[in-house]
């Protein structure tokens, strides 16, 4: 009965009759409850799938930059290899320096999970396929992912360690930097489309995405998103936080174990987040591409379900960002810094008004 | 300056100093420890021998006597001289550092100094390089002994 | 108006941090004693000796056959160069003619020598910058180097190829073929290392200007090589003393006068094509004769004192040898180019950030049991 | 004016940046479009394919010929050219049958492969060309004693007409 | 979904980290020695103390941060209502804006964006 409703291409009434079947079978307490538990079960192992894929992914790609094969010992082509990895962590002893505060370490690693594991909530990744679509769903994500940075402060600080304190201290000034740009370069989309909500600013690209729609605004405020975000997330070439040429591993050198192992899920959640971020604000997530009437290459294009849409947009991306992390020497802390202040911040102003220029005068289409 | 030249500035200079007759590879000056410094000085600063070039600084033990021969240059002038200075006190040998006029002394007196115990007076900072700050004794001299770390073969 | 201001807690503490032993970026067990403030370095004390292996007091021991492979454990990523040191100090000394078909060999494989050597720097150098691809790409070059010195030598590392007198065994058959392919091959990848790393607007910003070191301090800290040949001194010993072949070939020597990082780097980078240059003169004009001039099994220097200087890749390698006439050398002195060079960190970085002293060292290319030895 | 050429310059740098940033992604991007190009050798898998070079040091044997016989004489020119003591040769005197005289002959040859730093010096002192360097290169073991080797096959001979 | 479910992800995100930590606590093996408990610093005894007052440079930006993520934060609102409004909004950005980037000038003028 339920199975009848399922289809690839819209979630909504598959997940609706899983909830009236639930409803109705238990008391509407229990059956929603049940149904949350349900939905909270399903993103425990969507998180763990994605940061086991992810690994795995960014090993790959990176050794064929580099002329290498990766891993292709553990399974067919090492596809197991990230699976052995965290077998391998959870077996590790979790050690806890005797001058570190143990509260705050072990807080930490709870801090920096939380974060982008509540952000995935907000993140449609198909059509009815979104936990909480709130209003003010953009607003959401920005600012609870920027808690990240507490967990890397904590976790820098109380490890009482120099290269730890360090880490963490440069991290802190580049991720509330570049906080900025990701911000405002989100907000040029916002302008446009009117609305922080997620599916109304993926239902506004059912036309045409933003990138192409939003005339030149959209295209610099995308490169602006992109290298802010990085830089966010800490990846290279702005991983300033964990450069292991210069201060071993940053904040987290005292970590080992599975709270090790927890810092790197974070920070391949992350670069999932602000990959799927960009995708739906620029490249209109779910929604398949489409131009403005030609109807015949629409509905061709509506013939690839969604979530392929969806990931393969954030696969794109993705695939970007770790071009530029395996290509480009790391920045400096006080360049980082400049390169924020002085290029991105202000441009992204500036693009900024052009792009409400452009609203006023609907040079967009 | 060729080295007739130079052998006939340093005995002006400092007519104590032996240089031996035999032509060897360079031409060697053997000084004491008192007036090591001084023709260093000169030699250094000299605007004809102009020897701004330390290119090495080694330790010899000759059992009777330990010797700092420092093997100069003039990297505008291009020509060689080797200063020997030798020590005749064992016990507690001592000359004045060259660091002064040779930056590069500074590590490489410390070197001869762990190795052999040569005691650089004026030396900023003069600990051992190579081996830990508790080592006994001095392992380049012909006399060390060591039955736990050297093996005969 | 002077009103007295109390302002608690404004200053800021100098703290210590240990830079290694255990360091990625010191490239082996070297320890930098960094004292800091904030992000900002205010001194740089090394400490060294975690690999000192007494090799001057072994050479004691040993005879001059055996004091060769002691020297490709000092600085292994130029091994030949070191071998041919020693054993140019004693052919000085035995004063033997060595053949033509030896120097020009010798030199062949050192010009690769200091390729493979400046191929894993430059490497190591962009890993340093956090561009770890390139150190993959570096590394993929220098295996063909290292797979030729197999084929001839027997050793892709520690190859102990010279033996006083000539070579241990004549070139392989293969030899000249192989290294003609890898200039070929080469001279198409050394342009990547351009576009990848040189022109990069981050490595420009990160090298340029930092890490300056003057002329006059280069000479006085007796730093040589391309570290010196960075800040203007012309220290290039193959120019100075020509050896081995380095006499009939024709090559630039290289000098940039900014004394930064990113002038010790282009030196490099120049110091291949260089390479490249020398090793294309010769390899069609290997001389036929004999690999090695006769000596007699037991080699007994004439007393006196010897003293060779050759050019490694990192710099000045000076061998300094007393003999007494005995089959042992009464006392063997290597002036490492890696000990100096080291000793002129502390001026470089004073003011410099922990980022820049990565940087910096890179470009001084530290290979640590060189210093120790 | 002077603020016309800052700005000119200002987004000058910005051009010249992303050109250069470009560049370098071109090189990454070509390699990673053409895998053929991929130089990683699978090393366990590809035992059978790996040859090593002729002269590639890998551990001393000492030749045997199909008869068990060697060419060692027992001289302890190998022992004297090593500089880490790794070869040590026990002889012992045999009674040669034919001429009833007793010569010396190795006992044993031993090699400590743990010491052993690949020289080459002990094959070229070699004057009858005994031992050679093998190509294998698998030395790892788990206990450090089975590194230390006796060469000589047992029962072993030496090879007639060596020693003349 | 309503927003019951922000607390479901709450207590979910901490089953994820909790539930690995105590499984690997009741798995992996746990011996104590005096070098574990060492903070790393390279392989050497830390020197000196590590919670040091903390050179200023980062705390500049932490300020400078704070004014303008203020302002980010006013700018969501107009962002979203900015299209309606029309050029009342625009006009009304461009002095806010203008006043902020002044701050930012000044801030660059003065040297607090230079590391040193």
């Amino acid at each position: 009965m339920i199975l009848l409703n399922f289809s690839i291409y819209d979630f909504s009434d598959f997940i609706n009759s899983i909830d009236t079947w639930l409803v109705e079978t238990f008391s509407p307490t229990i059956g929603h409850l049940i149904g949350l538990v349900l939905v909270g079960t399903c993103f425990l192992l969507f998180t763990a799938l994605l940061g086991l894929s992810l690994v795995y992914i960014e090993r790959k790609v990176c050794a064929f930059f580099q002329q290498r094969l990766g891993p292709m010992r553990v399974g067919p082509f090492g596809t197991a290899q990230t699976i052995a990895d965290i077998i391998k962590l959870i077996f590790k002893e979790s050690l806890i320096t005797k001058q570190s505060d143990k509260f705050l370490f072990n807080l930490a690693a709870f801090v920096i999970m939380m974060a982008p594991f509540i952000v995935l909530s907000a993140i449609p990744f198909a059509k009815g396929l979104q936990a909480l679509d709130m209003d003010i769903g953009l607003f959401f994500i920005i600012s609870v992912s920027s808690i990240g940075v507490t967990g890397i402060l904590l976790a820098g600080w109380s490890s009482n360690n120099k290269y730890s304190l360090i880490g963490a201290m440069r991290s802190g000034a580049q991720i509330v930097s570049y906080e900025l740009s990701v911000a405002i370069s989100l907000m040029t989309i916002v302008i446009l489309t009117g609305s922080l909500q997620l599916s109304e600013i993926i239902a506004s690209q059912s036309n045409g995405w933003w990138i192409f729609k939003g005339n030149i605004p959209a295209i610099i405020a995308f490169v602006i998103y992109i290298i802010a975000s990085t830089a966010e997330t800490n990846r290279g070439p702005f991983d300033m936080a964990e450069a292991e040429s210069e201060i071993t591993a940053g904040f987290h050198t005292e970590y080992s174990g599975i709270k090790f192992a927890y810092f790197f899920l974070a920070e391949y959640v992350n670069f999932f987040i602000i990959s799927a971020v960009g995708a739906t604000v620029f490249f209109g997530g779910w929604m398949p591409l489409h131009i403005g009437d030609a109807t015949f290459f629409n509905n061709a294009m509506d013939f690839i379900p969604p979530i392929i849409w969806f990931f393969g947009k954030v696969a794109v991306i993705m695939y970007f960002l770790m071009w530029f992390k395996w290509t480009f020497p790391r920045l400096r802390i006080d360049q980082l810094l400049t390169l924020e202040w002085k290029y991105l911040l202000p441009i992204s102003i500036v693009n900024l008004l052009l792009m409400s220029i452009v609203a006023l005068k609907g040079w967009h289409w | 300056m060729n080295n007739d030249q130079i052998k006939e500035k340093v005995l002006k200079w400092f007519p104590d100093a032996e240089i031996p007759a035999e032509a060897g590879q360079f031409l060697n000056v053997i000084v004491t420890p008192e007036i090591l410094h001084p023709l260093a000085e000169k030699l250094r600063y000299d605007k004809e021998t102009h020897f701004d070039y330390l290119f090495c600084l080694s330790g010899v033990d000759w059992v009777s006597n330990l010797m700092v021969v420092y093997h100069l240059t003039s990297t505008n002038l291009g020509h060689e001289i080797v200063l020997k200075v030798k020590i005749a006190d064992r016990e507690n040998p001592e000359v004045d550092t060259v660091c002064d006029l040779w930056k590069t002394a500074e590590f490489h007196e410390r070197e001869v100094y762990d190795l052999f115990g040569v005691k650089f007076k004026n030396h900023p900072d003069l600990r051992r390089i190579l081996l830990e700050d508790d080592w006994e004794g001095f392992p380049m001299r012909k006399d060390y002994t060591d039955e736990a770390n050297i093996v005969e073969l | 108006m002077s009103t007295e201001q109390t302002v608690l807690g404004n200053e800021t503490q100098e703290y210590f941090i240990n830079m290694g032993p255990q360091h990625p970026s010191t490239h082996g067990v070297l320890r930098l004693l960094l004292t800091l403030d904030g992000e900002i370095i205010r001194k740089v004390e090394p400490h060294m000796g975690y690999i000192h292996r007494s090799i001057e007091k072994m050479c004691e021991k040993d005879s001059y056959q055996q004091i060769v492979h002691l020297t490709d454990r000092m600085d292994y990523l130029s091994c030949h160069i070191n071998n041919e040191a020693v054993c140019l100090t004693v052919e000085m000394g035995l004063q033997l003619e060595i053949p033509e078909r030896v120097k020009v060999i010798r030199t062949i494989i050192s010009e690769l020598t200091r390729l493979a050597s400046h191929q894993l720097w430059w490497g190591v150098m962009g890993m340093d910058l956090g561009a770890i691809t390139g150190f993959l790409y570096g590394f993929r070059d220098r295996e063909l180097i290292t797979d030729i010195f197999e084929e001839t030598c027997g050793a892709r590392l520690t190859m102990n190829y010279n033996v006083p007198g000539g070579l241990m065994f004549d070139i392989h058959p293969n030899f000249q073929k192989r290294t003609k392919e890898f200039l070929a091959y080469f001279k198409k990848k050394l342009p990547e290392y351009e576009e990848l790393l040189t022109g990069n607007v981050i490595f420009e910003e990160r090298t340029k200007g930092i890490g300056y070191i003057s002329k006059e301090d280069v000479i006085s800290y007796g730093v040589t090589g391309p570290s010196g040949r960075g800040s203007g001194f012309a220290c290039d010993i193959r120019k100075l003393h020509p050896y081995s072949a380095y006499d009939r070939v024709e090559f630039k020597e290289i000098l940039y006068n900014e004394g930064d990082s990113y002038a010790r780097y282009m030196v490099r980078m120049d110091e291949m094509k260089e390479s490249m240059h020398i090793i294309d003169q010769l390899i069609d004009n290997i001389p036929e004769g004999d690999y090695k001039a006769k000596t007699k099994a037991v080699i007994k220097l004439p007393a006196g004192e010897y003293y060779q200087r050759v050019e490694t890749a990192r710099g000045e390698l000076g061998v300094y040898i007393i003999s007494d006439n005995k089959k042992s050398p009464y006392r063997v002195k290597f002036r490492s180019p890696g000990f100096s060079n080291l000793s002129a960190l502390d001026t470089m970085a004073k003011g410099c950030k922990i980022a820049d002293l990565v940087a910096m060292m890179s470009t001084l290319d530290l290979v640590i049991p060189d210093i120790d030895r | 004016m002077r603020i016309i050429k800052n700005i000119g310059q200002y987004f000058g740098e910005i051009f010249h940046a992303i050109k250069s940033l470009l560049t370098g992604m071109k090189i990454t991007g070509y390699y990673f479009f053409h895998p053929k190009e991929i130089v990683t050798q699978q090393y366990p898998e590809n035992r059978d394919t790996l040859k090593m070079f002729d002269r590639f040091r890998g551990e001393v044997v000492l030749i045997h010929d199909s008869n068990n016989e060697h060419r060692c004489t027992g001289c302890s020119a190998c022992e004297l050219a090593c500089p880490n003591g790794t070869i040590e040769i026990i002889n012992k005197k045999e009674i040669d049958p034919e001429t009833g005289k007793s010569t010396k002959a190795i006992d044993q040859f031993v090699y400590h492969l743990s010491m052993c730093t690949f020289c080459n010096l002990c094959i070229i002192a070699c004057p009858t060309d005994a031992i050679k360097m093998a190509q294998t290169f698998e030395h790892s073991v788990f206990d450090r004693s089975k590194l230390t080797k006796v060469l000589n096959n047992p029962g072993s001979k030496l090879m007639p007409g060596i020693r003349e | 979904m309503g927003a019951e479910s922000l607390i479901l992800f709450f207590i979910f995100g901490i089953l994820l980290v909790g539930g690995g930590i105590v499984v690997s606590y009741l798995i992996a093996p746990s011996s104590k020695n005096a070098v574990k408990d060492e903070a790393y610093e390279c392989g050497i005894p830390t020197k000196g103390e590590s919670w040091v007052q903390f050179r200023v440079g980062y705390y500049l930006f932490a300020i400078l941060f704070l004014i303008f993520e203020v302002e980010t934060i006013f700018m969501i609102p107009w962002a979203v209502v900015m299209k309606d409004l029309g050029m009342v909004a625009f006009v009304e950005i461009i002095i806010f804006l203008a006043i902020v980037l002044l701050g930012l000038l000044y801030a660059w003028n003065r040297g607090a964006l230079k590391w040193d």
